[in-house]
């Protein structure tokens, strides 16, 4: 390689453009590209809220975040170095997430004083010709012309020729970093093979790209972007919701149950309806409900009737289910309910993250109806967070809520993803015939589990239901000692946990000190880069991410009571801080913010040098 | 629900093996033991191994049912036993599962599970007891009670218009639609074998008396004196007669149902309608005996019988067929799917 | 809605002035757009003072229409504007109430307050936007796309056997029942001051495009090639005519809708059926042109129009007069009830 | 009065009998013959759980527990003083409940053998003839032979004289307690006026049941119960369910907006529908919804039409509104959302009591979505508390949650009625035409309220709905700070009410100590019974009851660090105790029943004993 090529330990691109211009797929072709060479990475979809925002409006902007390095990678990044703008609107919409001297790559036929006006700018105000960009390194390149260019003798029409635009832009940024063109050519083949004019009007133009960087090298520098020491391995690139599905799927072959998903599409949950949609060889069946309530009926139909049973939503549509939740604690049948969680509150920012579920998870049923919470920690952290759900559902006979976030839902990252050899066997407490002295429906075993007793076992005939239920025979019972009991023993059961989940670790850091952060669910990468740098920097600090949340490991107090201070970081007003500060009296502190996005690394770090310097 | 296949010899049992040890705690003299009674008497006689018997229930007094049967069985939460017995059915087709509700269980809470429950034809019983009030809750009216009624919730009487539960059930796409009564064991117990017997979901409406809150409601059809006035028998390819000495008639004049006097000069039973209950437009007809009469009609007793009957695929059927297609054509491999499409190696 | 009769001057708005400074977000080419653009040149002329009209929505692409009217609105959540609409027409009746709704939004999730809605017969405006898909969630399946429908949900395609949302209706005891398209802006408007006319829960389902998703399922019905031989105009009082030289007809054969060749001999339009909105059994005939034909049926073209209008009752108006009867019966004393039957004193 | 009569300064008496005894009719009159008479009182009615479960048996036994004396009386009672046993279940469902030598009065006929067996007693066993009850003291009377004798002549049916057994045993109940029975006599005039053989055969029943007493003197002590030193005024007997309806009615008198009332039927909250429905010429609308759902979104409805706008139902219906919950909050319009408590989780033991659903009240939506929280303490002070509630709903613009339970719903006790001249008006932030500088649908005043703008207005035309919304504009706005800004600022409008609320006041003991007991809601009177016990005998314990849950009043943080012990009776697994530990960081400890039943006040008492003696 050229000597006058700097290598940089870790680039953050955001691809910006109109919802039709194609940035998602640009996106995951860099990223997948990255992959193959060793990178480590993680990206973040950024989807308009609107199905289809008029065209060329900031409503309408789609983009894609991109963040790859020759170390270690937590998150997608904060401030990005490249921006991508297609149009003047993704311009605008993402110019303050772009760090000062990052460099801008900008589509020049998207600042046509039509893009201008839809993107709001004032009359005659042009950012890529008025100097305004100066802080910044703006590279102009009219990419229809050269598109149109590349494809004169294609006898393609312009409207299709226009379509092949976001290649150009992925061929030059191929020639920025360095990249093979390989993967995207075997990509396009496959994709387009059987329309060889389109196959072949794409590879053009992203050659085009390519060249185009190579001849005009005076307009931008070239970097390169060694392999990360990765773990070894074979890995695959996979986002959140993609993960939980095959986690699911991954679960049932391995208790040998098939497995029923009751849904009721709703943003961002329902691309796990999708994709497991498409696994009905793996005796999969998806159930497309009327509405949610009956979503999570059928899988209380279905877990009755001895399958592994899931219900996936987020948050509007969990509120639906409180009801039916309490009958599936009730009935102790196992069963999953996936919230994908977004902004709220009501219909909130449907397609932007927040953990602002967690109160709703652990509360909100009316009586005493604890259930097991699970989270998961980031994109491909949701097989393993699901998979043990379901273990946990099926050992303990009961539901087990399962939170991810649109954030990790879809966003992605490599996984080094296991074989299905490796993964762990585990079974349900299925009775097959009448034990001697009689079956009883609600006799627990040591894990205050209670049988699985399904139609079709001569002799077995029992029933459930939502009424309050001796000990042991489960019959119907008013008696007073009786309900407190079973009030406990519901309880217990949920604690009895405890006893056969993984004991808390620190992620990083001393096991005492001065500052513990202590986070759930998706802050794991920002907190996990703030930490290491605030740890390099020299603070005393360390980190411990929760994946169950209720019960909570049992070590979880010990480890809280060996720091002066707890920072939890959290997408919501603090709800994970209410719960420690109840349970452990540690006067926790938070970090909190709600403002549909993940935490920067940056805020994290930022708060706290703040404490560690008080 | 369709018969099953299991050998004869398997499933032999008796009414009194489907009591359960619960105390039946319905108020004495309430409808519901009838019916309990008559399904005990007919289960058996369906072929079923008891164990694959499932019985299903929201809650209200009708829903107290299962507790009463010695089969599997959920006494589940208010209005959506229809849902519930749906995932059951996707994924145990082999089950016999019977569904019982109240009218304000599947009509007023339930509602849209039980008009989704009809379209998509799952293979299944229904049971409605409408005692057009809510029991459990100690009389307020229900979506079947008519207007002007006057109970706990409506003391100047309701102001809601009712549902006609059958043209509800027709209108949803059922395939199945008879209504039957507590006070007809016979009858009953044949709408309950034919209930069975057809393939999808079979929705029966059982005039049931609560007879603490709302006693008398269907007096007129099971009275002596009057029942064989008010009501019609709608048999299969049989003329539509009733009458205290099955003297009257009813015929169509165009769409409009007319009652004759069979005694009278002229009339013969051959110019009667015929009940065919593969025809959706009389089924129609039918439902609407009692409400909306356009000025001048005539008063036309209450039918009781099998309104409509039609084949449909059932939902876990085509369930199954793509579940066996997917299968076949593709091997169910873990490892490739965990893979995925791209990997790379690291190390 | 019926008409209101405020004097006509105090109600003079233009239809930019229905137009909000909300920017409409469609994606280009749906066919709300047009719906919208339907409605607001409709509303003016209704003669109600643009105060006094409220535009109350789900969830769902259709049910952003309420941030595009500059009248009263309220964009609520999925499934539940029949809820919200019926409590605030018991509280003001005086207003005219538009209920905005999508396939999903008022057959999946609000099925339930669909039909309690039309059986009440609260006196407000249904329209609802049928583009047998979710628009908004990106593309599954809904209760009224077709079996076989390949959606996001249903790679193999559906197994779901859908509503028939005008027999619904009927079955639900709807009062007025109706069927429009986004492509025929003059019928559109036509149904639209129907709908408005009728006193009762209007019923207007729109056939509505959905380019994204679900692009040309109404295609035949409005592409110029096969829409007038695919499509029907019922007009009251009028024979069943079609075809794209209107010679085509429709005549009962029995209860069995049968095609007759206008051209032919001795076929005439005085033998046709002739459409009667009061007709509930001929409304449900034609409600079921398109779904269940029975064997060697003729392929009927699909109704447009009014299936079916009655008067009855509105709840509103049952609500008021109860009211009223109990004011001019009884004073409203707080201090009298505060009191009690029976009190003593201390001291 | 003759000498030999006892004075006592409180009794307590359980009337229990089958459904069909008339148990609750006979239990009332004593209550209010005994209100007549200035006694202070307290009742408590303990239905069957079954409509009608089979006559005899134990499920079918119904019970009204009274106590009432010429002291201050908080609770219906722990241990009864007297209890009447109509037949042999209501004795056997009883007995434990009865003080060791407490009189028990057993109508003999309902001992035959067929009572016997479906009361499951042993073959053979007949309590009431075998000694068993040797520590009590048992009256036995065979009220059927006397109440048949006292009919010979009536002329009337065996089943029709059976149906006046109860008068019998109320007479000789009131020549028990040297009680008139004017008040009966006049009740019974009023009742069957119409009837007159009915009605004189009640009154000779009741007579000979009163003259039974007189004439077999020797078979039972008479005693006198003499007025209680209660606040001078008028007072009336009230039911909490009766209270609450009251209290919404005059709230919508008082701030001029018909009252609207959707709802679905649910025990143990029914019977406030059925209340207002008699209520129509105050202009009441009562509409019964198809499910709970549809209920409270009528009620979203009614409210953005300018109504006080109510709905009721109780835990397992409260789950099914917690969506349209969070659209009421993101609207801010003004609702009351009344949950009755009742036994759960589930369907729970609905016709028992429990406090269960505190959780569900404070966390149970999705997203941040906090909403004001109000309980009442007693029967009387639902009226208070609901008045309050409607109070905050319209001059916040805000949902508000009023908790109530199923054992202050049906509980009575005297209620000094206020005047309605003296109640407090209130009014709604109306909006009647459009303000100088444009209409802003969501600017706030200074408790952080917005206008309510109802349809009808000219130029007030507005959309509303549950995306988040700009500040002010209240248009949609996906922008992240107005995200945050927006949910701080709903959260900030929730607290400002706690500068509009009475501070916390103690309701016995000094304001810094040993212990403070805290309750909330149903638990006042026995905690009040318990505390005033402790302190008198010396014990150095306050008591303080919230009402305000959310947001808790000012000073409460201040009054809980004034003691070195916060102990928290709660008829749940301890939900306020979680939270105050919480918010205030105090190791606050619970004291907890969930056994469907009320705190008895000997179980706080030797809670607080133990606690005090550490
Ligand atoms: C979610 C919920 N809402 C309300 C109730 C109260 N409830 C129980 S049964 C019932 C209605 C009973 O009527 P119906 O279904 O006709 O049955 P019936 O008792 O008449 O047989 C109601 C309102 C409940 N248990 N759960
Ligand atoms: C409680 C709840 N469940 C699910 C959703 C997700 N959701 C929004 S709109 C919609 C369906 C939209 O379909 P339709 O009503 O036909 O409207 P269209 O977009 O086609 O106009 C769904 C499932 C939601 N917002 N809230
Ligand atoms: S209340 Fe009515 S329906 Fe319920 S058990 Fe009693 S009689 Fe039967
Ligand atoms: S997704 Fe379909 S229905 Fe929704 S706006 Fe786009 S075209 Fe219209
Ligand atoms: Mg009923
Ligand atoms: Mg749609």
């Amino acid at each position: 390689m050229a000597d006058n090529q700097k290598v940089l330990d870790r680039v953050i691109i955001k691809f910006a453009g109109d919802s039709g211009d194609g940035m998602q797929l640009t996106g995951t072709q860099f990223t997948n590209t990255a992959a193959m060479l060793g990178n480590d990475l993680s990206t973040f979809p950024d989807f308009p809220a609107e199905i289809r925002a008029p065209q060329g409006t900031i409503p309408g902007v789609s983009g894609y975040q991109l963040h790859f390095g020759s170390v270690n990678i937590f998150t997608p990044g904060d401030e990005c170095d490249v921006l991508v703008a297609m149009n003047a609107a993704a311009l605008k919409a993402n110019l303050r997430h772009l760090r000062k001297g990052g460099t801008i790559i900008a589509n020049s036929d998207g600042f046509d004083p039509k893009n201008l006006r839809l993107a709001a700018y004032a009359d005659g105000v042009n950012p890529i010709t008025d100097g305004s960009l100066e802080n910044f390194r703006l590279i102009t390149i009219d990419v229809t012309k050269m598109t149109r260019a590349a494809l004169t003798e294609s006898g393609m029409g312009i409207k299709e020729i226009d379509r092949a635009k976001n290649m150009f832009v992925l061929g030059f940024l191929y020639w920025m970093y360095n990249r093979e063109l390989d993967y995207t050519e075997n990509f396009l083949n496959e994709k387009f093979g059987k329309k060889p004019d389109v196959l072949e009007a794409n590879l053009k133009v992203l050659k085009a790209g390519y060249n185009f960087g190579e001849t005009s090298e005076t307009i931008a520098d070239r970097y390169i972007v060694n392999p990360a020491p990765m773990a070894p391995g074979t890995y695959r690139n996979i986002m959140g919701n993609q993960a939980t599905a095959l986690g699911l799927i991954a679960a049932s072959q391995k208790c040998g149950l098939d497995l029923f998903l009751g849904s009721y599409p709703i943003t961002p949950a329902t691309d796990i309806l999708h994709d497991l949609a498409k696994y009905k060889h793996f005796g999969v069946t998806t159930y497309q409900a009327e509405d949610e309530i009956a979503a999570i009926c059928s899988v209380i139909g279905a877990a009755f009737g001895g399958k592994l049973a899931v219900t996936t939503s987020s948050g509007p549509g969990i509120a639906l289910k409180g009801e039916a939740m309490g009958l599936g604690m009730m009935l102790e049948l196992p069963m999953i309910i996936i919230n994908v969680q977004r902004g709220g509150p009501s219909t909130g920012l449907p397609t932007k993250t927040e953990q602002s579920d967690l109160f709703q998870a652990m509360y909100g049923r009316n009586g005493e109806a604890p259930i097991p919470v699970i989270c998961a920690t980031s994109p491909a952290d949701c097989f393993a967070a699901v998979y043990e759900s379901c273990r946990i559902a099926i050992e303990f006979m009961t539901p087990v809520i399962f939170l991810s976030d649109g954030y990790i839902a879809n966003g992605s990252e490599p996984w080094r993803y296991p074989q299905a050899a490796d993964l762990k066997e585990f079974k349900g407490n299925f009775i097959t015939e009448v034990p001697e002295g009689g079956f009883l429906p609600y006799k627990r075993d040591e894990k205050l589990s209670r049988p699985w007793a399904i139609p079709g076992v001569k002799g077995l005939e029992h029933r459930i239901g939502g009424l309050e239920k001796a000990h042991e025979t489960g019959n119907i019972s008013y008696d007073p000692e009786n309900h407190e009991f079973m009030v406990r023993m519901r309880e217990a059961k949920v604690n009895k946990i405890a006893d056969y989940i993984p004991l808390q670790t620190l992620d990083n850091g001393a096991e005492k000190g001065k500052i513990l952060v202590l986070g759930w669910g998706s802050t794991h990468g920002a907190i996990k880069a703030a930490v290491k740098e605030a740890r390099e920097k020299g603070m005393d600090v360390s980190h411990a991410q929760i994946r169950h949340l209720n019960p909570f490991p049992k070590n979880l107090g010990e480890i809280l009571y060996n720091f002066d201070t707890i920072l939890i970081p959290e997408m919501n007003t603090g709800q994970l801080c209410s719960i420690i500060r109840d349970k452990f009296m540690v006067p926790a502190i938070g970090l909190n913010k709600i403002k549909g996005m993940p935490f920067s690394t940056t805020e994290i770090f930022a708060k706290i040098e703040e404490l560690a310097t008080k | 629900m369709s018969a099953t296949t299991t050998s004869a010899e398997d499933k032999k049992f008796t009414s009194k093996e489907l009591v359960t040890d619960q105390e039946v705690r319905w108020c004495p003299g309430c409808g519901d033991y009838s019916i309990l009674k008559q399904v005990q008497t007919v289960v058996p006689d369906l072929g079923i191994p008891r164990e694959d018997i499932v019985f299903i229930s929201g809650i209200g007094c009708s829903s107290r049912f299962p507790y009463y049967m010695e089969t599997y069985g959920m006494h589940s939460i208010h209005g959506r036993a229809a849902a519930i017995v749906s995932g059951l059915k996707c994924v145990r087709p082999e089950l016999s599962i019977w569904m019982v509700s109240g009218d304000g269980d599947s009509l007023s809470i339930g509602g849209n599970h039980f008009i989704h429950l009809l379209r998509r034809n799952f293979d299944i019983n229904l049971l409605l007891f409408n005692n057009e009030i809510y029991g459990l809750t100690k009389g307020q009216y229900s979506p079947t009670s008519h207007e002007g009624k006057v109970t706990k919730s409506t003391p100047m009487g309701s102001i809601d218009h009712p549902f006609n539960p059958i043209a509800l059930a027709l209108g949803a796409n059922g395939t199945f639609v008879a209504r039957s009564m507590d006070r007809d064991p016979v009858h009953l117990k044949e709408m309950l074998k034919r209930s069975h017997g057809h393939k999808g979901t079979s929705f029966l409406e059982i005039y049931q008396n609560c007879n603490v809150f709302n006693d008398g409601a269907f007096e007129i059809f099971t009275d002596k004196g009057t029942k064989k006035a008010e009501t019609i028998i709608i048999e299969q390819d049989k003329p539509l007669i009733f009458g205290h000495n099955a003297d009257k008639g009813i015929k169509l004049e165009g769409f409009k149902p007319v009652i004759v006097d069979l005694n009278a000069n002229g009339n013969s039973a051959n110019d009667l309608w015929i009940h065919d209950e593969k025809d959706l437009t009389k089924a129609g007809i039918l439902s609407r005996f009692f409400d909306r009469p356009e000025d001048g009609a005539d008063h036309l007793p209450r039918p009781f019988g099998v309104f409509y009957s039609a084949d449909r695929s059932c939902y876990e059927d085509g369930l199954k067929d793509q579940i066996e297609l997917a299968k076949s054509k593709k091997k169910a491999d873990l490892d490739s799917i965990l893979k995925g499409r791209e990997t790379w190696v690291i190390g």
